[in-house]
């Protein structure tokens, strides 16, 4: 342990208080993985009221899902996971050395984030038009005058999750598509007893879902965000060419912080998109 | 420490490319085929797979794109112990929130349904 | 001095907790007393050990250390399983009693309550609404009970039982006195500013006396001049919600120098606020929607009878 | 920047100058004063907000304020009380000093983000005291739904502060993981650390894995008010109970953030002033780890009688109970450590012994709120009270005035007055005890907490509480008073004054900027035979000669 102590100098990068480069590294390493388990857990809480309510009101998850569009989903999903797998590369690229290499991948990452980003822009313009927004805000105003299907035609196209019938007029569930709550009241109104909004089969409560799904996919952004700063700030630094074998330990953090705000995105797809 | 070094400064596991390569493919198909399966209504087991093809997911995220295979044991004790709460925590709110809600008002929501 | 170590009799308060007046409190307080003892036990080794020790083996500044064995695996054992079968005893004893407790039993006799800021507000079977709780002696009584808007808490020491009492969901508490009297009820959930003072009396009533004293007090009319019936109306029915007494703006009119006005119609035309109107406003209110106000006032047809109406019309005579 | 200028005579405190150089320090033992600072001003606050509480409850009715004052003080006083001082008290302030130096390290991991941590904390104490000044809080230290997202004073604010606090010992617990795992020096294995690194350790896990969640349930009450998602709304179709497992997720391991390094510190102190090996190490230092874990598991026993279910009360009433398995264990150790000991009766001491009693009356009463029975009549009454100032002023802030006087010497390099000391450690307990017996008795009488007017058969024993807490007013200003008077007049302080054998007593007190002027090995911390007593000194010296704070002595 007190090889590079002393004897041979200190390396530009090594702090007076860690004995050697090993050292510095595990410990950041270590560091990094508390960390990102700090942000599972914070991701925890999102989780928890997602299935309580879920598994309480199936009911208000079926019939709001139909909002989400799985095709822009599922092309976020790639490019996220994408924007990883360059991010493992440029990992690697750092420990070889590979400078040209790394800064290419870094962008393409980086390219990867703003991608992302753009569709889940998308998705968001299209709710906030029609009004499906969270608690008091959930005002889906479009419901009274029309059948629904045309105007929603464009984010709802998708769902995969089509009964017998064929594409349904998703605003005017058959009330056998949506479940009737599963434990407790709040289940579905049978047609007729209208609710304000009240059409067809719409539960009760349905902005407890968009509430969910923004405050999911909105942190996740935040983080998607905080990701993108972080990456562009190594890629600066990678021009320079900061990252080598002796020394690449941001490049991995932030490597690790990245695949962390992919891997809740891999469980956020299916939970929000593809219910059925 | 179970990292490997190649040479005498190097530290870190360097993961070859086409392993990179065969695991973004892997998610790929997986992504795909989760999409796929919705498509078919298989009662309560839609979810269970659902969340079984992101676990495996996940799974080649963290061991490969997130080198945990090859890394120390205690930074997978650490994503371990996280994840054992959170399934506690999702756990125990679950069972409560369920056991209790035939006590709840059919449509007390005065905020919205005046 | 010596108090503090006397425990209950049966029946009174003692030093540590309050009269034993429901079924339950003598079993929640013999488990009480049981955990109390295992502590005055547990504290006394302690204080005893501790205070002796230091004692007896104090030493003056400066001294050199001590060699003695730094472990003994026989004592560790020891004082991890004493305490470990005990606690399984007390979380056993616990959880039997708690289950009755939580349990109403069938066939209790079924109060309504509601929960607002800052007050209780009991409604017996036959629709009386009172501010206190009344109940008879020696019988099964249960709460059901729910909140209009932040959570509060039933807590009625001398019966050893408390509840909170939840918006959006019914709660239960039961309780069967076995004295009769006046016994505190507090609010015991932090609820705003008058948190501390939102209590209420049970009174529990002698038997055979309980039924009579329903009847007497759903009877307003023979004890109440009508305008304070009106007022009292006024309050529990929710007319407050919509219909200010102050001139102030509300989902209805205000009631404020209202009797004798000409009021303009929304379907054209006006009417003069009189006796009859008042009554058909109540009766039907959708038969003459009042200008400026959309028509989402409930009717009260059967839960008001004439004597009843009369009275709301005094009191609202009386808003001027 | 480790070529600090280092004379003979330089120590940590002297070795630069200037306002800067202290609040822009990366020197853990700065960082660990600059806390202590921080928190002891929150402490002397909120310590000044329960003294309003007790006067005003002098009589039944009205007495000095009003009753939304009442409210707003109460809330004042617990939060600051959790959230600015007792959660940073032991691990932020004296952890931050001592626990590098018990490991014979030059700093904490990660310096950087420990200063970070720190100005973190400055931030969320800045944000939510002035939350009390924009439009004050109401709403209790529990911050309960719908109360709190219906209520019109500045919840949002204070949750904000309360939010970044929680980020600011998120990176001190993440840091001394860190630290423990990678920066013990050769020879001390697990079982060699002093066991006030335990302690620290298990506090640690609980900040990273349970402070998170704090921070999203925080995050969710501020979206339910700004946005009006109404997850824990009922008025929205919400459920204001699940607020109440997502607080206590976070709040019932925090009450185990405060003890276990309170525990470590006693641990230290029982061995040291008994001139005796530690009894039962491993089950002491495993019990710590027991503690962190189960504390997981418990936190429905907040919520006996919120409406939860059966079940889950059931399940939460036993699990309660298996946490005070490894408090008995270490108890009982430290009694046997006590057992035919050379007992030195110095303040540090006296501390110890404080807490012994005061933490198993608190314990006791753990027992009382475990058992379902009897919380269902106790919860929510001054019972509660009383349970919790046992163990957190009893338990924690005593431990951490004895831990105070134990390192003072070392942080400062100053003795103070001992016979002031032990003075003030005696008042300070009778006041403690009459302030809180008492409540005990009003709380299992059946007088509800949080209560502005309370009914005429309390005014007694309200009254004896109160007069009981202005006598631990007055023990405060004389500790204030003997300890800021030591700075200037008080004697110099030996290396070692108690004799003690863990790392940071084989160095010069204060100790210099990088701690150590020389490679640090592992020893007993517990093994005191290599030191005896100094007369001149009045303090201890290695048997083999020369002050102790050169040589290196192996295991
Ligand atoms: C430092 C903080 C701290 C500590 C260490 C503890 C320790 C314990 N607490 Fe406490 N508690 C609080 C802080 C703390 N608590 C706070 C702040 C609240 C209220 C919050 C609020 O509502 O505002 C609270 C509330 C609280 C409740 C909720 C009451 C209610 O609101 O209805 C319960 C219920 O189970 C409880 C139980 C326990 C138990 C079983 C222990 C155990 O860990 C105690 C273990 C110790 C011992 C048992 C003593 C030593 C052992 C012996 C001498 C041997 C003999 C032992 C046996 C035979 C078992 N506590
Ligand atoms: C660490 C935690 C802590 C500490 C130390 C204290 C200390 C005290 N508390 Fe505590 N209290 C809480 C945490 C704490 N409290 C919490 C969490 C609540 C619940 C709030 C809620 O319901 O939401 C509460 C509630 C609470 C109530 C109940 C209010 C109600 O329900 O209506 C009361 C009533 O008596 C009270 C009294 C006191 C008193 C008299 C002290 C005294 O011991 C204080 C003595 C301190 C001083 C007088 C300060 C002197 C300091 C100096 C001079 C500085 C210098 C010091 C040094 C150098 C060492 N507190
Ligand atoms: C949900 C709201 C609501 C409640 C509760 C309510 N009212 Fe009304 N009330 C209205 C509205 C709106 C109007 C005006 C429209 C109309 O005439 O129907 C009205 C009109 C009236 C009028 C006629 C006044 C006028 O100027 O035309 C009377 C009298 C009256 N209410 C009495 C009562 C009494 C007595 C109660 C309770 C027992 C009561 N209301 C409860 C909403 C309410
Ligand atoms: Cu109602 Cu407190
Ligand atoms: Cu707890």
């Amino acid at each position: 342990m007190t090889d590079s102590h002393g004897s041979e100098g200190h390396p530009a990068h090594l702090q007076h208080h860690f004995d050697n480069s090993r050292q510095q590294f595990s410990a950041s390493k270590l560091g990094m993985w508390l960390f990102l388990a700090t942000e599972i857990l914070l991701f925890a809480g999102l989780f928890v009221a997602y299935a309580v309510y879920r598994s309480n009101h199936p009911e208000i998850f079926i019939y709001a899902h139909y909002f989400l569009d799985t095709k822009l989903g599922g092309i976020n999903t790639m490019v996220l996971l994408l924007s990883s797998f360059t991010m493992a590369w440029g990992v690697r690229a750092a420990q070889l050395g590979q400078r040209k290499l790394l800064v290419a991948l870094l962008s393409l990452t980086l390219l990867g984030g703003f991608g992302f980003l753009g569709i889940k822009y998308v998705e968001y313009e299209a709710k906030w038009k029609h009004g499906l927004l969270w608690g008091t805000n959930y005002n889906p105003e479009s419901h009274d005058d029309h059948t629904g299907a045309d105007e929603h035609a464009e984010e709802v196209e998708e769902a995969p999750t089509a009964p017998e019938t064929g594409a349904p007029d998703r605003l005017n569930l058959e009330p056998t598509v949506v479940p009737p709550s599963a434990t407790g009241p709040a289940g579905t109104v049978p047609p007729g007893e209208g609710l304000p909004h009240g059409q067809g089969a719409e539960p009760d409560n349905v902005h407890i879902f968009f509430g969910i799904y923004f405050l999911m996919t909105g942190l996740h952004g935040i983080h998607v965000l905080v990701g993108m700063s972080l990456i562009f700030w190594i890629l600066l630094k990678s021009i320079g060419g900061a990252y080598g074998p002796k020394y690449f330990t941001p490049v991995d953090l932030v490597g690790l912080y990245w695949h962390l705000v992919d891997l809740i995105w891999i469980f956020l797809f299916p939970l929000l998109y593809l219910i059925h | 420490m179970a990292t490997e070094h190649n040479h005498h400064d190097q530290v870190g596991h360097v993961v070859p490319v086409p392993l990179l390569g065969g695991v973004i493919a892997a998610l790929m198909i997986l992504t795909w085929l989760t999409v796929f399966v919705t498509k078919f209504d298989l009662g309560s087991l839609n979810i269970f797979i659902a969340l079984g093809i992101a676990v495996i997911k996940g799974a080649l995220v963290v061991l490969f794109f997130m080198h945990l295979r090859w890394d120390a044991p205690i930074n997978g004790i650490v994503l371990i112990s996280s994840l054992l709460l959170v399934f506690l925590f999702i756990g125990f709110a679950l069972m409560d929130s369920a056991a209790y809600a035939p006590d709840q008002i059919p449509g007390y929501a005065p905020r919205i349904n005046p | 001095m010596i108090g503090f170590l006397s425990t209950t009799g049966a029946g009174e308060p003692s030093f540590w907790l309050p009269s034993q007046s429901s079924t339950i409190a003598q079993r929640v307080d013999s488990i009480w007393e049981f955990i109390f003892w295992l502590s005055v036990f547990f504290f006394a080794l302690v204080v005893v050990l501790g205070a002796r020790f230091a004692l007896k083996y104090r030493a003056a500044r400066g001294q050199g250390t001590v060699a003695t064995t730094d472990h003994n695996t026989v004592l560790e054992v020891v004082w991890t399983v004493i305490p470990t079968l005990l606690v399984v005893v007390l979380f056993w004893i616990g959880f039997r009693t708690y289950i009755d407790m939580s349990t109403p039993p069938e066939n209790a006799y079924e109060i309504q309550v509601t929960g607002q800021k800052w007050q209780w507000l009991f409604t017996y079977p036959n629709g009386y609404v009172d501010e206190n709780l009344h109940a008879p002696v020696n019988t099964d009584v249960v709460l059901v009970m729910t909140s209009e808007d932040v959570i509060h808490s039933m807590f009625i020491p001398a019966f050893r039982t408390k509840q909170d009492v939840v918006p959006g969901r019914y709660s239960k508490l039961w309780f069967n006195a076995t004295e009769t009297g006046e016994f505190d009820i507090y609010c015991a959930e932090y609820c705003g500013t008058s948190h501390s003072d939102m209590g209420a009396k049970a009174i529990i009533h002698p038997e055979g006396e309980y039924e009579p004293w329903l009847k007497d007090a759903s009877n307003l009319h023979g004890r109440f001049p009508p305008v304070e019936i009106g007022e009292k109306y006024y309050k529990r029915f929710g007319c407050k919600q919509c219909h200010s007494l102050d001139g102030g703006a509300g989902i209805g009119p205000t009631f404020k120098g209202l009797y004798g006005t000409m009021e303009r119609l929304s379907g054209g035309g006006s009417v003069l606020v009189d006796e009859n109107y008042i009554r058909e406003s109540i009766l039907n209110p959708q038969a003459k929607v009042t200008e400026g106000y959309s028509p989402v006032m409930p009717t009260y047809q059967g839960r008001f009878n004439d004597q009843d109406i009369t009275a709301i019309i005094e009191f609202i005579k009386s808003v001027e | 920047m480790s070529t600090a200028a280092t004379t003979p005579d330089s120590n940590y405190l002297n070795v630069t100058k200037g306002a800067l150089s202290w609040l822009l320090t990366l020197d853990h033992k700065r960082i660990g004063i600059l806390y202590l600072v921080s928190i002891l001003s929150s402490f002397f606050l909120g310590g000044m907000m329960a003294m309003l509480i007790r006067t005003e409850l002098l009589t039944p009715g009205d007495t000095i304020m009003t009753a939304d004052q009442y409210n707003q003080v109460f809330t004042l006083h617990g939060a600051i009380m959790i959230f600015l001082f007792i959660i940073p008290g032991i691990p932020a302030a004296l952890g931050n000093f001592v626990l590098p130096l018990m490991l014979g390290a030059k700093d904490v991991a990660f310096p950087r983000l420990n200063l970070m941590s720190w100005w973190l904390w400055i931030t969320g104490a800045f944000i939510a005291v002035a939350s009390i000044l924009i439009n004050a809080v109401d709403t209790g230290w529990t911050f309960y739904t719908p109360y709190s997202t219906t209520t019109g004073t500045s919840v949002t604010l204070i949750v904000t502060g309360v939010f970044i606090l929680g980020f600011s010992s998120i990176l001190t617990g993440l840091n001394f993981i860190v630290t423990i795992h990678k920066l013990r020096p050769k020879g001390m294995t697990w079982f060699k650390m002093p066991l006030l690194l335990w302690g620290l350790y298990s506090t640690a896990i609980i900040q990273v894995l349970a402070t998170p969640v704090l921070g999203i349930t925080l995050l969710l009450l501020a979206m339910e008010r700004v946005m009006g998602i109404g997850i824990f709304d009922a008025a929205l179709g919400g459920d204001p109970v699940l607020f109440q497992h997502f607080f206590w997720f976070y709040s019932h391991p925090a009450v185990y953030i405060m003890i276990l390094p309170a525990m470590g510190v006693i641990s230290e102190l029982i061995s040291v002033f008994s001139r005796k090996h530690i009894f039962g190490y491993k089950f002491i230092a495993f019990s710590s780890i027991a503690i962190a874990v189960f504390s997981f598991l418990v936190w429905g026993h907040h919520m006996f009688t919120s409406g939860q279910s059966e079940l889950v009360n059931m399940i939460f009433s036993a699990l309660t109970f298996s946490v005070s398995i490894p408090s008995a264990i270490k108890v009982f150790n430290w009694l046997a450590t006590m057992y035919k000991g050379r007992i030195q009766l110095d303040t540090p001491m006296l501390y110890a012994l404080s807490f012994l009693f005061l933490f198993t009356i608190g314990g006791l009463t753990g027992l009382f709120l475990a058992t379902l029975a009897t919380d269902i009549h106790l919860h929510d009454t001054y019972f509660i009270v009383a349970h919790f100032h046992y163990v957190m002023f009893g338990g924690t802030v005593i431990a951490f005035l004895g831990g105070l006087h134990y390192w003072w010497p070392k942080m400062t390099g100053k003795m103070y007055n001992e016979k002031l000391g032990r003075i003030a450690s005696v008042i300070l307990f009778v006041g403690f005890n009459v302030t809180f017996f008492t409540q005990f008795v009003m709380g299992s009488r059946g007088m509800p907490r949080r209560y502005f007017h309370y009914q005429e058969q309390f005014t007694s024993l309200n009254q004896l509480s109160s007069v009981g807490s202005y006598i631990m007013a007055v023990a405060f200003f004389m500790i204030a008073g003997y300890l800021l008077h030591s700075l200037a007049k008080g004697r110099k302080a030996p290396a070692n004054p108690w004799g003690a054998n863990s790392l940071e007593w084989h160095t010069p007190s204060p100790p210099p900027f990088d701690n150590f002027d020389r490679e640090m090995r592992g020893v007993d911390p517990y093994d005191y035979t290599g030191w005896k007593y100094d007369e001149s000194i009045e303090g201890y010296v290695p048997v083999g000669g020369g002050d102790g704070t050169r040589d290196s002595r192996a295991v």
